[in-house]
């Protein structure tokens, strides 16, 4: 019975998973992975790993409502009236898609797999809580840590105010000596796609 | 008990819904009439529904259904009597966590699916306001959590025998307040379906698909309501009368307090409520959540 | 049994999300790519924690790390194209072939 | 059967209705709408009665027609003067409506602005992948934001002369960034409105509406006193400075305390600029409404 709906909730993780990239409107895609992670999380319910899953749930919901809006913010011809293809080397990702799953998926019908399934009387969140706040909270600071750190990592890059100026007109360090070149290293012009030049600087 | 439950936890929906109803309309005119919310309801059912050009159909039928659902999910995990919940889960704190980030999706998806553009504004808005309210909201239901030793529910409403968490901690049913007009539409967080914006994220909703929509806020209050009464008044605990009664009790009580602040607290605008948010009210909840920690050592 | 079935769902997962990783052009796109593949450990991992470890809890601990991983994916890869759209107005992975000036 | 039992339960509610006020008639209308035994609709969606108050002229005559196809069916229009019991004779069309009376055809034909069907490489008609007039449907181009200077996708659009948020009237040509107003014109004055509608409930009452709290403005209209809280506080200072000294908030608190007042409105297109809608909403109400006027036909001479 159990299997039968791990079974169910497995194809429609994929099916959700594969309509990401098939489905014209952002918004469904970003919300199509969304259900692909409630799908696993609900397997992650049923086997036994409630706080996992339900945390999955929670927390991607938070996650693709932001998917969901950069997706719509930084995508070009946004209403899609335009007909428009936006992948390359597609053979190639076939390919490599196809190979990834086909090794996967041979060493997990090939390899022995344990059999220890959770005990069901087992006070899993608890543990879990144990773990993750015991005595030496070694993963939990390092999260803790990591995510701080990426906190002000990406308040930094996506800010407009950099060091020198404004980050979209090019924030340059001021010269070594008064009217002198920009200290460090010098851009060459070779990047970017096309390029809106915000007055003049140097 | 048990096999009582899923009917109770539908009863308490429907009876919450038609009571917060009355309660509206109560606190906005002052008149006592309580078939009011049926007319309303059989007024809208009598009205064609209207669609824009090119659509999301699928979404923008499914919106107010997935509202109404994550209300629902929100109930059961409300116990109705000590140790007596639908959906007795150990997480049951963090379900309803899901189902209030899952409200902001669905609150976005009914605004962006019409396909124009005053709904699609009040989406936007409200996913800018909502997305940092669920902090504060984790913050008080994590500190809520903290004297019962579980993120279970009946655990906690079983750790509020001795004092309510109101008493232990009074700043968490006022933060969790916020939280509910947010996830209801309400008053001075109602960003989603303002008169500034000719109802926002339901302007293009006109028959069964209003009358759907609405009714699937109300129910969220009832299940929010329900919630914080689990939370912070001891649920179904009382003495004399048995546990459902207290719940409903509690729970009309938190539902009248958030209608009259629905309708008496003025709105501000939303980049003031953004710095509000981010600068007050979540160092406020943190500094709570602390409290709360040092009190449960 | 449960767990194999699982492991092969893993497996498409992954799968799907390379895919999606490699082919996609926009920086967004191909960020969905990388969540999913992610989606897929997370989803190996539960598999394997809930029939393979007769519930020791560091098996649910590399979940957790799972997730945290993917908050620190999203928010970087968020900022990052807000950095590079601010500079080049474009979200296409070959605007950001360099990442200079 | 069932529906028969549904119009019987319907008929008792207050019509629900939705008013395009015309010039000279904002007071009365405002007035009507304050009573409980009306529904006051803020989109036509929700409407089934069409109040068309006063003589509409003719430069918004399409526009009406436009706000009348939008209400769903069954629909009545009823056009009003500013005499007799207009309560009883909406009363009368609702219930007409409800039980199985003639629903009002469509004014203008039902079809997209342009087909769907184009011309062009691929039978859009755009070009390219961003180009162009795809189906005849102009694409959003990108524009700097007037905050933070990130360059996402423009909104250009004509709101009003009935939006129910601006004065009646008023059509504003503006362009939004997500709810920034980053360009904003005014392509139609504000209909002319009786000395009556400066008074100071009435201009009151309007900006407790944009500010959520509805029944306190229904009433002050109905001459009662406002209970909600924090209305002065939930204006930003400094929204809408006149060149007397003061703002929204000090023109409200005026307003509220019972004075009548009389400022100099900026020219709206400047006003508006760097806003937030709501803000920007706010900013025009806080004007009286023969300000507003004249300021827009200050601007339109200029």
């Amino acid at each position: 019975m159990r299997d039968a709906f791990v079974i169910a909730l497995v194809l429609f993780a994929v099916w959700t998973g594969w309509r990401v990239f098939r489905v014209d409107s952002m918004v469904r895609a970003s919300f199509s992975l969304m259900l692909s992670f409630f799908a696993v999380g609900a397997i992650g319910v049923l086997l036994s790993a409630p706080y996992i899953g339900v945390a999955t749930v929670f927390m991607m919901a938070v996650e693709m409502m932001v998917m969901a809006i950069f997706m719509v913010m930084f995508m070009m011809n946004p209403a899609g009236l335009n007909p428009m293809s936006m992948v390359h080397q597609h053979r190639l990702s076939i390919g490599a898609g196809a190979a990834a799953f086909a090794a996967l998926a041979a060493a997990a019908l090939l390899s022995e797999l344990p059999d220890a399934p959770v005990p069901t009387d087992k006070a899993v969140v608890a543990d879990l809580g144990h773990e993750l706040l015991g005595p030496s909270m070694l993963i939990f600071e390092t999260a803790g840590v990591t995510l701080l750190a990426t906190m002000v990592g990406a308040v930094i890059l996506s800010s407009r105010q950099g060091r020198y100026g404004m980050a979209d007109q090019g924030s340059r360090p001021p010269g070594l000596e008064p009217g002198g070149e920009p200290a460090g290293r010098q851009p060459d012009e070779s990047g970017g796609g096309h390029h809106h030049d915000h007055g003049g600087h140097g | 008990m048990s096999a009582t439950l899923p009917l109770l936890v539908l009863l308490t929906l429907a009876a919450g819904a038609w009571l917060a109803a009355w309660l509206d309309r109560l606190i906005a005119t002052g008149r006592i009439e309580p078939l009011a919310p049926l007319r309303v309801g059989a007024a809208l059912l009598l009205r064609q529904r209207v669609t824009t050009e090119a659509p999301d159909a699928m979404n923008w039928r499914l919106a107010p259904a997935w509202y109404l659902a994550l209300a629902a999910v929100g109930l059961s995990v409300v116990p109705f009597a000590p140790g007596a919940a639908l959906i007795d889960s150990p997480v049951g704190i963090v379900v309803w966590g899901s189902c209030e980030a899952l409200t902001v999706v669905t609150v976005f998806l009914h605004g962006w699916s019409p396909n124009a553009p005053f709904p699609l504004i009040g989406a936007y808005r409200y996913a800018a306001i909502g997305l940092p309210v669920m902090l504060p909201s984790m913050f008080v239901l994590i500190a809520a959590a903290l004297p019962a030793e579980s993120l279970s529910l009946v655990a906690v409403v079983e750790s509020q025998r001795e004092a309510w968490n109101l008493v232990r901690q009074p700043l968490g049913l006022p933060l969790f307040l916020l939280v509910g007009l947010t996830l209801t539409l309400r008053g001075p967080f109602d960003y989603a379906d303002g008169e500034d914006l000719a109802g926002g994220t339901s302007a293009e909703d006109s028959g069964p698909g209003r009358a759907l929509w609405q009714l699937a806020r109300l129910a969220m209050l009832v299940a929010f309501s329900a919630m914080a009464a689990a939370v912070f008044l001891g649920g179904p605990l009382g003495p004399w009368l048995p546990g459902p009664v207290w719940l409903w009790l509690k729970t009309a009580g938190i539902m009248a307090l958030t209608v009259a602040a629905g309708h008496w607290l003025a709105r501000t605008t939303p980049g003031r409520m953004l710095t509000l948010l981010w600068v007050g009210l979540l160092p406020l909840s943190f500094l709570h959540l602390a409290i709360a920690g040092a009190l449960a050592l | 049994m449960t767990l194999t079935i699982v492991l092969l769902g893993a497996a498409a997962l992954i799968g799907i999300g390379l895919y999606g990783a490699l082919s996609q052009q926009s920086f967004v796109m191909l960020m969905m790519g990388l969540e999913l593949m992610l989606n897929g450990a997370l989803l190996a991992v539960v598999g394997f924690w809930s029939q393979g470890l007769a519930g020791m809890p560091e098996g649910q601990l590399l979940a957790i790390i799972v997730m945290a991983v993917m908050a620190v994916e999203m928010a970087l890869g968020f900022a990052l194209v807000v950095a590079v759209y601010r500079r080049r107005q474009a979200d296409m992975t070959k605007s950001i072939g360099t990442l200079k000036e | 059967m069932a529906i028969g039992w549904l119009s019987r339960l319907a008929a008792a509610t207050p019509p629900p209705v939705f008013a395009a006020v015309g010039p000279g008639l904002l007071p009365a209308t405002e007035r009507l709408l304050a009573r409980p035994t009306l529904r006051r609709c803020g989109s036509p969606r929700e409407a089934a009665i069409l109040l068309v108050a006063g003589t509409i002229p003719e430069p918004a005559g399409a526009a009406l027609d436009r706000v009348h196809d939008q209400l769903p069916h069954p629909r009545a229009s009823f056009d009003w003067d500013g005499g007799g019991d207009a309560e009883a004779a909406i009363g009368a069309l609702w219930r007409g409506l409800l039980g199985g009376g003639a629903s009002e055809p469509d004014r203008l034909p039902d079809e997209p602005p342009n087909s769907w069907r184009g011309e062009g490489d691929h039978g859009q008609g755009g070009e390219g992948m961003m180009g162009g007039v795809p189906y005849g449907r102009p694409m959003a181009m990108t524009g700097d934001d007037l905050r933070d200077g990130l360059s996402l996708d423009l909104y250009t659009a004509r709101i009003g002369p009935f939006a129910p948020m601006l004065p009646p009237g008023l059509q504003l040509s503006a362009t939004l960034q997500g709810d920034l107003v980053v360009t904003a014109a005014v392509a139609r004055p504000p209909f002319e409105q009786p000395a009556e509608a400066d008074a100071p409930e009435a201009c009151a009452a309007r900006l407790l509406r944009l500010l959520g709290l509805g029944g306190d403005a229904d009433r002050l209209l109905r001459g009662g006193r406002p209970r909600g809280l924090g209305a002065l506080a939930a204006i930003p200072t400094g929204l809408a400075a006149d060149a007397q000294g003061g703002d929204a908030r000090a023109r409200l608190r005026a307003w509220l305390g019972g004075e009548m007042v009389d400022v100099v409105c900026p020219d709206p297109g400047d006003l508006l600029v760097g806003l937030e809608w709501h803000e920007a909403t706010l900013a025009l109400a806080s004007f009286p409404p023969s300000a507003l006027r004249r300021a827009t036909q200050a601007a339109e001479a200029a």
